[in-house]
C-alpha cells in the first residue's frame, strides 16, 4: 500500500522530505495597518521567513495624469499636490517648473526662494510621517506622537502661507499663488530653531535604541547594484550609497546657491534608510534658513499677463485686465506645443513631470515619475529571506506613498 | 535639431555623449524637446539600444511610459511612443529613448537590461495597451481586473459623472467644459445669457443623492 | 484549605460564564456570510488557515519540557537548600553540568536561534 | 476518606481506556496521547498507595510520590522524543497512519 | 495558620474577581491617560468628569456590541479558549496574600495561603497559555493562527524564566509559602546574598514582563504583522475578557514580583518608627508596589519598540535563562559556602 | 415574554418596540457613543489628517476614541479617510461586512463623499453606494477638529439626537437595515 | 466520597473523549482535562506538590508540546473506519474484562486505609521539602539520572528534527542575498506566479 | 543591549509626563486657525450699499477644478437691484462635498463676491443637506446648514469653535 499524501503537494518544492518547506501564504493588506495605505502584498512564509513577496498595487488608482489631461494647466496644481500627500510641495514645484520650462516663464527669485523654503519644510514634514509611522510599526508609540506634534508646527506654518494643511496648490505657474504673510518669516524661525533640539531628543528616543538598531542593522539590505537595477532614488537609494540627489545633479529654484550637504550611507539597510532621513531633515534646516536670509521683497508672480492674473485692484479701472482675467479663468493659457521633463528631488526620489502640450489650455498628455512605484519595487529583493516582522519595517524604511505609486 | 544645436542647449555631459553615439550608430535619430535629449530608435533595437545606455554609463531607468498621439494635433507616424527615461548613477546626464509603435504593436522587454523595468512596463501595458514581449509577467498593474480598456489611450472616455445641486439641477462636467473652451459654445454663463443648467425632470434630489459609481 | 483554591476557581468561572452568557445574549445577531468569514485584510482569504507550521516551534516545545522538568527537580531541592547546602549545592551542579551539555549542544545545533 | 481500592480501580480504568485507544486509534499522535493517558493512570495508583502506606513512616511512604515524580520526567523524555521520531518521520512519509507507516518499512 | 471558613472565602474570591475586573477597567483608562501624558496630550477626558466614566461606557458598548463567531472557526473551543484565559488569570491573583493574617476585619486578607503558593501562581500562568494557543487555533485565520503560535511559544519560553528566577529565592526563604516568603524578608538575611538575588529579580522583571506580553515583549499582538495577533477574529465580550486575562495578569504579575522580592503587603519596617504598625497594614503596601509595576509596565510601553521575534526567543533562551539559572546557582553558592 | 426571550430579542428591535425601559436604553445609547473605536481605513491624503487627528495637538482621545483597531472585529466605526477606488470598494465591502453590529461609517473628505474632484473613471463618486454613511465630512482634507466635529456628530446620531433638513429625526443605528 | 466520584467521573470521560473524538486537538483538550481532574485528584490524596508539578510540567508544557505537534503536523481528523474490523469492539471488551478482574482482586483483599491523623502525619500534604527529603536521600541516584535521561532526550528529540544547523542571518552586508538581483533572474522563480493569485472579491 | 540609550529614552519620556499637554481641547477650547484657511463659503455684500457682490458671472464656475459651483444669473431689475452689475446670481449653489476649498473661486471672481471663510464645521447626515443655496452663504449667516438647525431646534445662538485673525477678503464677515 503507497503512501496517500494528506494534502496533495502544490508543487515540486512541497513533495514528501520538506515538508517545512510547505509555505503558507499571507496577504498584507490592502487593508493592513502597516501597509501604509492600501499597499496589498501577497506573501509566502516558510515558517516566519519570507520566500516570497508579491507586492499588488493599483488600489488607490485614481487616474491622475487622466484627469489631469481635462483640466487647465492652472487647474491642475490642485492635482499634482494630492499624488504625494506628504510631499504636496515637491510635487507642485516638480509641475509647475516643467509647465513654467514649456512657457519660458520668468519666476521671480523671491518666489523660488519661499518654494524651497515650503519645499524643504515639507520634505521635514515627510520625514516626521515617515518615523512616527515607521516607529509604529516596530511596537513604538510614543515617537508617532512626538513626530505628529512637531509636524503640526509645520502645519501651521503652511496654513498661514497656503490656506490649507495639505494639498496646497499655492505654487502656481510662474510664481506664487500670493506673497506669504508678514508672519511667516517669524513662524519658520521659531520652528527652525526648535527643531535641532527635538531632534536631538528623538534621536537618544529611537534612533540610538539599541532594540531598533538589533531590528534594522543589517536588515533588508538593498546594494548598490540592486538600488541601481531597482532604479532606487531618493534617500532609500542614498542609504545605499547611490548618491543621486536633484538638488544637486540639476539644481532648480535657487538650489545651487545653498550650502549643503547630501547624507549617503553605504549599508544599505534599514537603518541607513532611516539615517539618512533623519541627516536629511537636519540638512533641510539647514538650507531653510540660508534661503530664509537670502529671502528678499519683491514680487512673487511672472508679471507676464498670458500666465499670471492680473492683481485683484486693477479689476476696477482696466477693461483690459479683465479681459485678460476673464480669458485667463476660463480658458487657461496655452504653452506653446512640446514636450518637457523636469526631474526634482521629492522626498521618496525623482520626480518628474513629463508635460506634452499641443498648443491648448490643457495639457495634452501629462506622465508623472512618481518615485514611489520605482522605489517599491526593491521591497521584494530586500525582503525575501528575511523575517516577516522585518518586511513590516522594510515597507516603512522605503516610505511609500500610495497615492504616488498608484497614481 | 543639429547635434551642434543639441550642444548649444544642454552642454553634453560624457555619458550622454556616448550613449548618443551609440544610439545613431544603432539607427537612432536625435528629436526635439525642450532642454532634453530624445533620441528615437527603430523598435527592433530598443533592447540592444537601452543595453548601450546602460554600458555608456547611463546606468539607471526611472520610467517607462508611452504617449498616445491619436488626437495630436498635426501629428504623424505611429500613433504610440514608449519613451525610455535613463539617467546616469550622478543625475548630471539624461536621455530619453522612444520607440514609436503602432496600435497592437508590441515592444521587446527591458526587463533583461533592468529588472526594475518589470512594473514600469506592466503600468504601461496597463494604461495603454502597448505589450512588451518577453516580459515575465505582463498584467494589469493600476486598474481593476474587470476595467475593459486602457485609460490613458485618448478614446478611452474619462468617465465623468454630473455634480448634482438642489432641485434637481446638475452640471455635467464634460459640457461645461467644452462651452469654456469655446469647442461648444452657449453652455458658459460668463459671456452672455443665462446658463442653459439642464433641469432634470425630478423635482427633488433623490434621498441618496449620489454620483453613479 | 484546598477547597479555597476551590472557592477560587468557582468564583472566577462563574464571572466568565455570566460575562460570556450576558456578552451572548445581549449583543445583536446579525450573521452573514461576509461577516462570518475570516478577516484577510479585506480579501477572501487564500487557502486554509490550516497549514503546517515551522518545525521549530515543535523544537522550543520540546527542549522547553526538558528544562521545565530540570526546573520542577530545583524546587524540591531548593526549598530543602539550607538542610544541607553544601552537599545539595555539589549535587544541583552536577545535575546543571548534566544539562549544559545539552544546552551546549541545542546552541551549537541553532536551536536556540531562531532563524 | 476514600479507600486506597477505588482509586486503584479508577487507575485500572483509566488504564484499561487508555489501553483501547493504543488499540483502535489509527493516528501516531493519538496513539502517544492514549499513552499518556495510560501514564498517568499507573502514576494515580502509585500515588494512592503513597498514601496507604502512611502508616509506615514517612521515607516509606513518599517512596510512592517520589516514583511519580521521576515518571513525570521519564515521561517527559518518552515524549519528547517520541514526538520527535514522529515528526522526522513526517517529513518523509506525509501521514501519521500508523497503519500506512508500518506497511512501508523501507 | 488559621482558615476561615469556606464560604467567606468564597465572598473573598468573588470579592477578589469583582476587584480585578474593576481594576482592569481602570487599569484600561490608566493607560491610556498615562500614555497621553507620556505622549505630551491629556488623554481621554470627556466622558463624565475627566474622562473617569471612560471603562464603563467602553464596557456598556463591548457589551452590547454583536458577537460574532466566525463560520470557519471551531465554535465550542472558541468560546472555551477566552474563558480559559480569564479564569486562569483571576484565579492565579487569589494565591496572593494582601495583608498579615487576621487583618481584614479579623478575617484573612487573601483568599488561599497554600504550601506550595508560589507553585500554584506559576502552574495557573503555564495553563494561561492555552487560551492563547486554543484561541488562534479555532479561530481558523492565519493572522490569529500565527499570533497564537508565536506567543505561546513565548509565553513558554518565558515561563523557564520565570520559573529558574525563583528558585533564588526559595533558596532562600526555604519555603514555598507566599505568606512566609513576605514575613521572611529576603533581603535582610545576609548582604551577601544581594548579587544574587539582585539577578533573580532583574531576570524576574524581565520574564514577567515577557509573560504577561508587554513591551517590548509584545510580540503576540503585534498589530502591525498580524493585525491583531491571536485576538483578530474575536470581538464583543470575548475580546473583552482577552483583554480582561492580559490586566489581570499584568495585576498579578505585579503583585507577584513584590510579594517575592520588595516584601510584598508589608511597608518598610522603619516606618514604623513614625506610626506604629503602619508596616502591617493590610493592601496599602501592596497596592502601592503593584501601582510601581504597572506604571513601569505603562512606561515601558510608551518609550520601546518591540523586539523581533528570533531576538525575543533568543533573548529569552540564553540571556534570561542564563542568567536566571546563574542567580540560583550564585544564591545557593552564598548560602552553601559563605553563610 | 420570559427573561430569556426578551433578552435574545434584539436590543435595536425592542427599543422600537418601547419595550426596554428607556433609561437603559439610554445607558446604552450612551456607553455607544462615548465609546466609538475606529476600524483604521485610510486610504489616501485625508488618512493622514486622520491620523493627526490623534496627535498631540488635537487629541481624540480625549472623546475615547483613539483606539484605532486594526482588526475589524473590534471596531465600531469605520472612517473612510480618502479617495475610493473601484478596485479598493469590495474590499472596503468587505471590511464593513465583517465589523460586528452596530457599527456606524464616517465619510471623510470630498473624495470620500463624493468623488470630490477625481470625478472619473476611477473613483468610487460617494461611498454611499457601497456602504451606508452615517456622516459625511467635508473638506479637502477636513481639519482634525473637522473630524473630531463628526465624530461628535455621529456621537449625537447613537444618542438619537440627530435629524435631517426636514426635521426628521434620524435612526441612531442606519446601517443595520442595509 | 463526592468529590472523588465527581472526579472519577470527570476522568473517566477525558478518557473516554482521548481515545474517541476525532479531532485530534479535542482529544488533547480531553487528555488535558483529565489530567486537571488527576490533578485535584492528587491534592485529595495528599500529594499537594505532584498536583502542581503535574499541572506544570503534565499540563502545561508536555500537553502544549503535543498541540503544537498537531498543528505542526496538521493532522486533522484521521481517515475513518478501524485499523481491523473487530479491533474496536474485542478491545473495549478486552478493556472490560481487565478491569472486572482487576477490580475483583483488589476489592477482595483490601485493607483498611490508615487513619486520617496518620497519613496526615507521614504525608505533610506532600509538600515539596517531603519530596525533597526522599529525593535527595533514596532517589539521589535517581535524580541524577533523571539528569542524564533529560539530557539524552534533548539530544535525541533535536538530532531526529533538527537536520542541519540553520546558519544564522547575515548580520552585515547582503551577501546571502544578492543572487537573486542579478538582471535577468527570474524573481523567485517558481514559488509564485502573481496570476495565480486570488483577487478581492468582486 | 546598552542599558543607557534605553534609559535615555525613557527619561525623555518621563520628563514629558510633567510637562503641559500641547492639546488644543477643541470643543471646549476654540481652535486657532490661520487668517488664511479656506473653510466654507461666503457671498458678500457690498458694506455700503448692502447690494449682493456677485454679479452671476460664473467665472468661479469655470474656475473650479471639481465643478462644485452652479451660477444661473438672471437681469436686475433696476428699480430694485440685487447687485450693482446689470445681472446677478439668481442661484448660486455650491456642493460642499464636491467642493475641495481649493480657493479657486475667490481667485477667480473678478468682483470678490465669493470668499472662503474659516468655518470648518460642516459635517452632517444626508448628501443632499451639502447644497448650500445662496440664503446658506449669504454674509450674515452664521455657521454651517446643521449648526443652524441644531441652533433652531435648541433655540441658542450658533456657537462656532474656532478663532482666526482678520482676513481682508472677508469683508464684513463676523464670526
Ligand atoms: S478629499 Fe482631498 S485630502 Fe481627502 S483623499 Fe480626497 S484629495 Fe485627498
Ligand atoms: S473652493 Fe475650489 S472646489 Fe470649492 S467651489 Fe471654490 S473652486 Fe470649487
Ligand atoms: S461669485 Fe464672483 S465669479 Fe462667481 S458668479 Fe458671482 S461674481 Fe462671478
Amino acid at each position: 500500500m503507497s503512501v496517500k499524501p494528506v494534502n496533495p503537494p502544490r508543487d515540486e518544492s512541497e513533495l514528501p522530505g520538506s515538508f517545512s518547506t510547505r509555505y503558507m501564504r499571507i496577504n498584507v493588506g490592502p487593508q493592513h495597518p502597516s501597509t501604509h495605505g492600501v499597499l496589498r502584498l501577497v506573501v509566502d512564509l516558510d515558517g516566519e521567513q519570507i520566500v516570497s513577496v508579491k507586492p499588488q498595487v493599483g488600489y488607490l488608482h485614481t487616474g491622475f495624469e487622466k484627469t489631469m489631461e481635462n483640466r487647465t494647466y492652472q487647474q491642475c496644481v490642485t492635482y499634482s499636490n494630492r499624488m504625494d500627500y506628504l510631499h504636496a510641495f515637491a510635487h507642485d514645484l516638480a509641475y509647475v517648473l516643467a509647465v513654467e520650462k514649456l512657457m519660458d516663464a520668468r519666476v521671480p527669485v523671491r518666489a523660488q526662494r519661499i518654494r524651497v523654503i515650503l519645499t524643504e519644510l515639507n520634505r521635514i514634514a515627510s520625514h516626521l510621517v515617515f518615523f512616527g509611522t515607521g516607529m509604529l510599526d516596530m511596537g513604538a508609540l510614543t515617537p508617532y506622537f512626538y513626530c505628529m506634534r512637531e509636524r503640526e508646527g509645520l502645519m501651521d506654518i503652511f496654513e498661514a502661507v497656503s490656506g490649507v494643511r495639505m494639498n496646497y496648490g499655492y505654487f502656481r505657474v510662474g510664481g506664487l499663488y500670493q506673497d506669504v504673510p508678514d508672519t511667516f518669516e517669524q513662524m519658520v524661525r521659531t520652528w527652525i530653531d526648535a527643531f535641532p533640539k527635538h531632534a536631538d531628543e528623538y534621536y537618544n528616543l529611537f534612533m540610538a535604541n539599541s532594540i531598533l538598531k538589533a531590528r534594522t542593522q543589517g536588515v533588508a539590505v538593498v546594494t548598490r547594484d540592486m538600488a541601481i537595477d531597482y532604479a532606487l532614488t531618493g534617500p532609500s537609494a542614498r542609504a545605499s550609497g547611490v548618491p543621486l540627489d536633484y538638488r544637486k545633479a540639476a539644481p532648480y529654484s535657487t538650489y545651487d546657491e545653498y550650502v549643503f550637504d547630501v547624507p549617503t550611507r553605504e549599508e544599505g539597510d534599514i537603518y541607513a534608510r532611516m539615517a539618512v532621513r533623519f541627516e536629511e531633515m537636519l540638512e533641510s534646516c539647514k538650507i531653510v534658513r540660508q534661503a530664509l536670509d537670502m529671502l528678499e521683497p519683491g514680487p512673487v508672480k511672472d508679471p507676464d499677463r498670458r500666465i499670471s492674473l492680473p492683481p485683484r485692484r486693477e479689476l476696477e479701472n482696466s477693461m483690459e485686465a479683465v479681459i485678460f482675467h476673464f480669458k485667463l479663468v476660463t480658458e487657461g493659457f496655452h504653452p506653446p506645443k512640446g514636450e518637457v521633463y523636469v526631474p526634482t528631488e521629492s522626498a521618496r526620489g525623482e520626480l518628474g513631470y513629463y508635460v506634452i502640450s499641443d498648443g491648448g489650455s490643457m495639457p495634452y498628455r501629462v506622465k508623472v515619475k512618481a518615485p514611489s512605484l520605482a522605489n517599491l519595487q526593491s521591497l521584494e529583493p530586500s525582503s525575501i529571506g528575511g523575517l516577516f516582522a522585518d518586511m513590516v519595517i522594510n515597507i516603512a524604511s522605503f516610505d511609500p506613498v500610495l497615492g504616488d505609486v498608484d497614481k | 535639431m543639429s547635434d551642434a544645436l543639441l550642444e548649444d542647449l544642454v552642454p553634453l555631459g560624457a555619458n550622454r555623449a556616448a550613449a548618443l553615439a551609440a544610439l545613431v550608430e544603432l539607427g537612432g535619430v536625435a528629436g526635439e524637446g525642450k532642454e532634453m535629449l530624445n533620441v528615437t530608435v527603430p523598435k527592433a533595437k530598443v533592447v540592444e539600444a537601452l543595453r548601450a545606455c546602460r554600458a555608456a554609463g547611463l546606468e539607471m531607468l526611472t520610467d517607462i511610459f508611452g504617449i498616445d498621439y491619436l488626437t495630436y494635433p498635426g501629428h504623424r507616424g505611429k500613433r504610440f511612443a514608449v519613451v525610455y527615461n535613463v539617467h546616469d548613477v550622478r543625475g548630471t546626464d539624461r536621455l530619453f529613448v522612444r520607440v514609436e509603435v503602432d496600435d497592437g504593436e508590441s515592444v521587446p522587454t527591458a526587463t533583461e537590461v533592468w529588472r526594475g523595468a518589470d512594473f514600469l512596463e506592466r503600468e504601461t501595458f496597463d494604461m495603454l495597451g502597448i505589450e512588451f514581449e518577453g516580459h515575465p509577467n505582463l498584467r494589469k498593474l493600476l486598474t481593476p481586473e474587470d476595467l475593459d480598456g486602457h485609460p490613458h489611450r485618448k478614446d478611452f472616455p474619462l468617465g465623468e459623472t454630473p455634480t448634482l445641486f438642489n432641485d434637481g439641477r446638475f452640471l455635467d462636467p464634460a459640457a461645461f467644459r467644452a462651452g469654456l473652451t469655446g469647442r461648444n459654445p452657449g453652455l458658459t454663463g460668463w459671456s452672455g445669457g443665462a446658463r442653459r443648467g439642464v433641469t432634470s425632470t425630478e423635482g427633488t434630489l433623490p434621498d441618496e443623492g449620489r454620483g453613479k459609481a | 484549605m484546598y477547597l479555597e483554591v476551590l472557592m477560587m476557581f468557582l468564583a472566577a468561572g462563574l464571572i466568565a460564564a455570566a460575562a460570556l452568557v450576558v456578552g451572548g445574549l445581549l449583543g445583536p445577531k446579525k450573521p452573514g456570510e461576509v461577516k462570518l468569514s475570516a478577516y484577510e485584510s479585506g480579501v477572501p482569504a487564500v487557502g486554509s488557515a490550516r497549514e503546517r507550521f515551522p518545525v521549530h516551534f515543535y523544537l522550543v516545545a520540546m527542549v522547553f519540557i526538558i528544562f521545565d522538568l530540570e526546573t520542577a527537580f530545583f524546587y524540591p531541592l531548593a526549598v530543602k537548600f539550607q538542610a544541607a547546602p553544601q552537599f545539595l549545592f555539589a549535587n544541583a551542579v552536577i545535575f546543571v553540568a548534566i544539562l549544559a551539555v545539552g544546552y551546549v549542544y541545542l546552541l551549537r545545533k541553532g536551536v536556540l536561534n531562531w532563524k | 476518606m476514600v479507600g486506597t481500592e477505588y482509586y486503584v480501580a479508577l487507575s485500572a480504568i483509566l488504564f484499561a481506556v487508555g489501553g483501547v485507544g493504543v488499540l483502535t486509534r489509527r493516528s501516531a499522535i493519538m496513539l502517544f496521547l492514549s499513552v499518556e493517558l495510560m501514564l498517568n493512570a499507573a502514576n494515580l495508583a502509585m500515588v494512592a498507595f503513597a498514601r496507604s502506606w502512611s502508616a509506615s513512616g514517612t521515607l516509606t511512604a513518599l517512596n510512592g510520590q517520589t516514583a511519580v515524580f521521576i515518571v513525570l520526567a521519564v515521561a517527559a523524555a518518552e515524549v519528547s522524543v517520541g514526538l520527535g521520531i514522529l515528526v522526522a518521520i513526517f517529513r518523509n512519509r506525509v501521514s501519521t497512519d500508523v497503519d500506512e507507516l508500518s506497511e512501508v518499512r523501507a | 495558620m488559621t482558615h476561615d471558613p469556606l464560604w467567606i472565602t468564597f465572598i473573598k474570591a468573588l470579592a477578589v474577581c469583582v476587584l480585578l475586573l474593576g481594576a482592569f477597567a481602570y487599569m484600561t483608562l490608566i493607560e491610556r491617560k498615562l500614555l497621553g501624558r507620556f505622549q505630551h496630550r491629556p488623554g481621554p477626558n470627556m466622558v463624565g468628569p475627566g474622562g473617569w466614566l471612560q471603562p464603563i461606557a467602553d464596557a456598556i458598548k463591548t457589551i452590547f456590541k454583536e458577537d460574532l463567531n466566525v463560520t470557519a472557526a471551531d465554535k465550542f473551543v472558541l468560546v472555551l479558549a477566552p474563558a480559559i484565559s480569564i479564569v486562569f488569570a483571576l484565579s492565579a491573583f487569589g494565591a496572593i496574600p494582601a495583608g498579615p493574617a487576621g487583618s481584614l476585619f479579623g478575617f484573612n486578607p487573601w483568599v488561599m495561603d497554600l504550601d506550595i503558593g508560589l507553585l500554584y501562581i506559576l502552574a495557573a500562568t503555564s495553563l494561561g497559555v492555552y487560551g492563547i494557543f486554543l484561541g488562534g487555533w479555532a479561530a481558523n485565520s492565519k493572522y490569529a493562527l500565527l499570533g497564537s503560535l508565536r506567543s505561546s511559544a513565548q509565553i513558554i519560553s518565558y515561563e523557564l524564566g520565570l520559573g529558574l528566577s525563583v528558585l533564588a529565592v526559595i533558596i532562600v526563604a526555604g519555603t514555598l509559602n507566599l505568606r512566609e516568603i513576605v514575613e521572611l524578608n529576603i533581603w535582610s538575611v545576609s548582604p551577601w546574598l544581594w548579587p544574587g538575588l539582585l539577578l533573580a529579580f532583574a531576570t524576574f522583571v524581565i520574564s514577567g514582563t515577557a509573560e504577561v506580553n508587554r513591551t517590548p515583549f509584545d510580540l503576540p499582538e503585534a498589530e502591525q504583522e498580524l493585525v491583531a495577533g491571536y485576538l483578530t477574529e474575536y470581538s464583543s465580550i470575548k475580546w473583552a475578557l482577552y483583554q480582561m486575562a492580559e490586566y489581570v495578569n499584568m495585576l498579578t504579575a505585579s503583585a507577584f514580583i513584590s510579594t517575592l522580592f520588595l516584601g510584598g503587603y508589608r511597608g518598610p519596617r522603619f516606618l514604623d518608627a513614625l506610626i506604629p504598625g503602619v508596616s502591617e497594614w493590610p493592601f496599602i503596601w501592596l497596592f502601592v508596589k503593584m501601582a510601581i509595576f504597572m506604571f513601569m509596565f505603562i512606561w515601558l510601553k510608551a518609550t520601546l519598540p518591540r523586539l523581533r521575534y528570533d531576538q525575543l526567543m533568543r533573548f529569552g533562551w540564553i540571556y534570561v535563562f542564563e542568567f536566571a539559572l546563574a542567580a540560583a546557582l550564585v544564591t545557593g553558592a552564598v548560602v552553601a559556602f559563605v553563610i | 415574554m420570559g427573561l430569556l426571550e426578551l433578552f435574545e430579542k434584539d436590543v435595536q428591535e425592542l427599543e422600537a418596540e418601547g419595550i426596554l425601559f428607556t433609561s437603559l436604553n439610554k445607558l446604552v445609547a450612551w456607553g455607544r457613543s462615548n465609546s466609538v473605536w475606529p476600524a483604521t481605513f485610510g486610504l489616501a491624503c485625508c488618512a493622514i489628517e486622520m491620523m493627526a487627528s490623534t496627535n498631540p495637538r488635537n487629541d481624540m482621545a480625549r472623546l475615547g476614541s483613539e483606539v484605532f483597531r486594526a482588526s475589524p472585529r473590534q471596531a465600531d466605526v469605520m472612517i473612510v479617510a480618502g479617495r475610493l477606488s473601484k478596485k479598493m470598494a469590495p474590499i472596503m465591502r468587505r471590511v464593513y461586512d465583517q465589523m460586528p453590529d452596530p457599527k456606524w461609517v464616517i465619510s471623510m473628505g470630498a473624495c470620500a463623499s463624493s468623488g470630490g474632484m477625481f470625478n472619473n473613471y476611477a473613483i468610487v463618486q460617494n461611498v454611499d453606494s457601497v456602504v451606508p454613511v452615517d456622516i459625511y465630512v467635508p473638506g479637502c482634507p477636513p481639519r482634525p477638529e473637522a473630524l473630531i466635529y463628526a465624530v461628535m456628530q455621529l456621537q449625537k446620531k447613537i444618542r438619537g439626537e440627530a435629524f435631517d433638513a426636514r426635521g426628521e429625526k434620524l435612526a441612531p443605528v442606519e446601517g443595520w437595515s442595509r | 466520597m463526592v468529590a472523588f466520584v465527581i472526579l472519577a467521573a470527570l476522568m473517566v470521560a477525558g478518557g473516554v473523549g482521548v481515545v474517541t473524538l476525532r479531532q485530534p486537538v479535542h482529544a488533547a483538550l480531553a487528555l488535558v482535562g483529565t489530567l486537571l481532574a488527576l490533578a485535584v485528584t492528587y491534592v485529595t490524596l495528599q500529594a499537594h506538590f505532584l498536583a502542581a508539578i503535574q499541572v506544570i510540567v503534565y499540563a502545561g508544557a508536555i500537553m502544549v508540546l503535543f498541540l503544537f505537534v498537531i498543528m505542526l503536523l496538521n493532522v486533522s481528523g484521521e481517515r475513518t473506519g478501524d485499523r481491523l474490523k473487530w479491533l474496536k469492539p474485542a478491545a473495549w471488551a478486552a478493556a472490560g474484562v481487565t478491569v472486572a478482574g482487576l477490580a475483583v482482586v483488589y476489592f477482595l483483599q483490601r485493607q483498611p486505609l490508615p487513619g486520617a491523623a496518620v497519613v496526615d502525619g507521614a504525608l505533610g500534604g506532600g509538600g515539596a521539602e517531603r519530596i525533597g527529603e526522599v529525593l535527595f536521600t533514596d532517589y539521589l541516584l535517581a535524580f541524577q539520572l533523571v539528569g542524564v535521561l533529560l539530557l539524552t532526550g534533548v539530544i535525541a528529540a533535536v538530532s531526529l528534527v533538527q537536520r542541519a544547523a540553520p546558519e544564522t542571518r547575515p548580520q552585515r552586508g547582503g551577501a546571502a542575498r544578492s543572487a537573486p538581483h542579478e538582471p535577468g533572474a527570474a524573481s523567485g522563480a517558481g514559488v509564485m506566479r502573481d496570476d495565480e493569485l486570488v483577487h478581492g472579491g468582486h | 543591549m546598552s542599558v543607557i540609550d534605553i534609559a535615555k529614552g525613557m527619561g525623555l519620556t518621563l520628563g514629558y509626563m510633567f510637562k503641559r499637554p500641547v492639546t488644543v481641547q477643541y470643543p471646549r477650547d476654540k481652535v486657532q486657525i490661520q487668517p488664511r484657511f479656506r473653510g466654507r463659503h461666503h457671498l458678500l455684500r457690498h458694506p455700503d450699499t448692502g447690494l449682493e457682490k456677485c454679479i452671476g458671472c460664473s467665472l468661479c464656475a469655470a474656475a473650479c477644478p471639481a465643478y462644485a459651483i452652479y451660477v444661473e444669473a438672471a437681469e436686475n431689475d433696476p428699480a430694485n437691484p440685487v447687485s450693482p452689475g446689470e445681472r446677478y446670481a439668481k442661484i448660486y449653489e455650491i456642493n460642499m462635498l464636491r467642493c475641495i476649498f481649493c480657493g479657486f473661486c475667490e481667485e477667480a471672481c473678478p468682483t470678490g463676491a465669493v470668499v472662503l471663510g474659516h468655518e470648518f464645521e460642516i459635517a452632517d447626515f444626508r448628501y443632499q443637506d451639502f447644497v448650500y443655496r445662496k440664503e446658506d452663504m449669504l454674509v450674515g449667516t452664521k455657521g454651517s446648514k446643521w449648526q443652524r438647525r441644531e441652533a433652531e431646534a435648541k433655540g441658542k445662538d450658533v456657537k462656532l469653535g474656532f478663532e482666526a485673525g482678520p482676513r481682508p477678503e472677508l469683508e464684513g464677515v463676523d464670526y
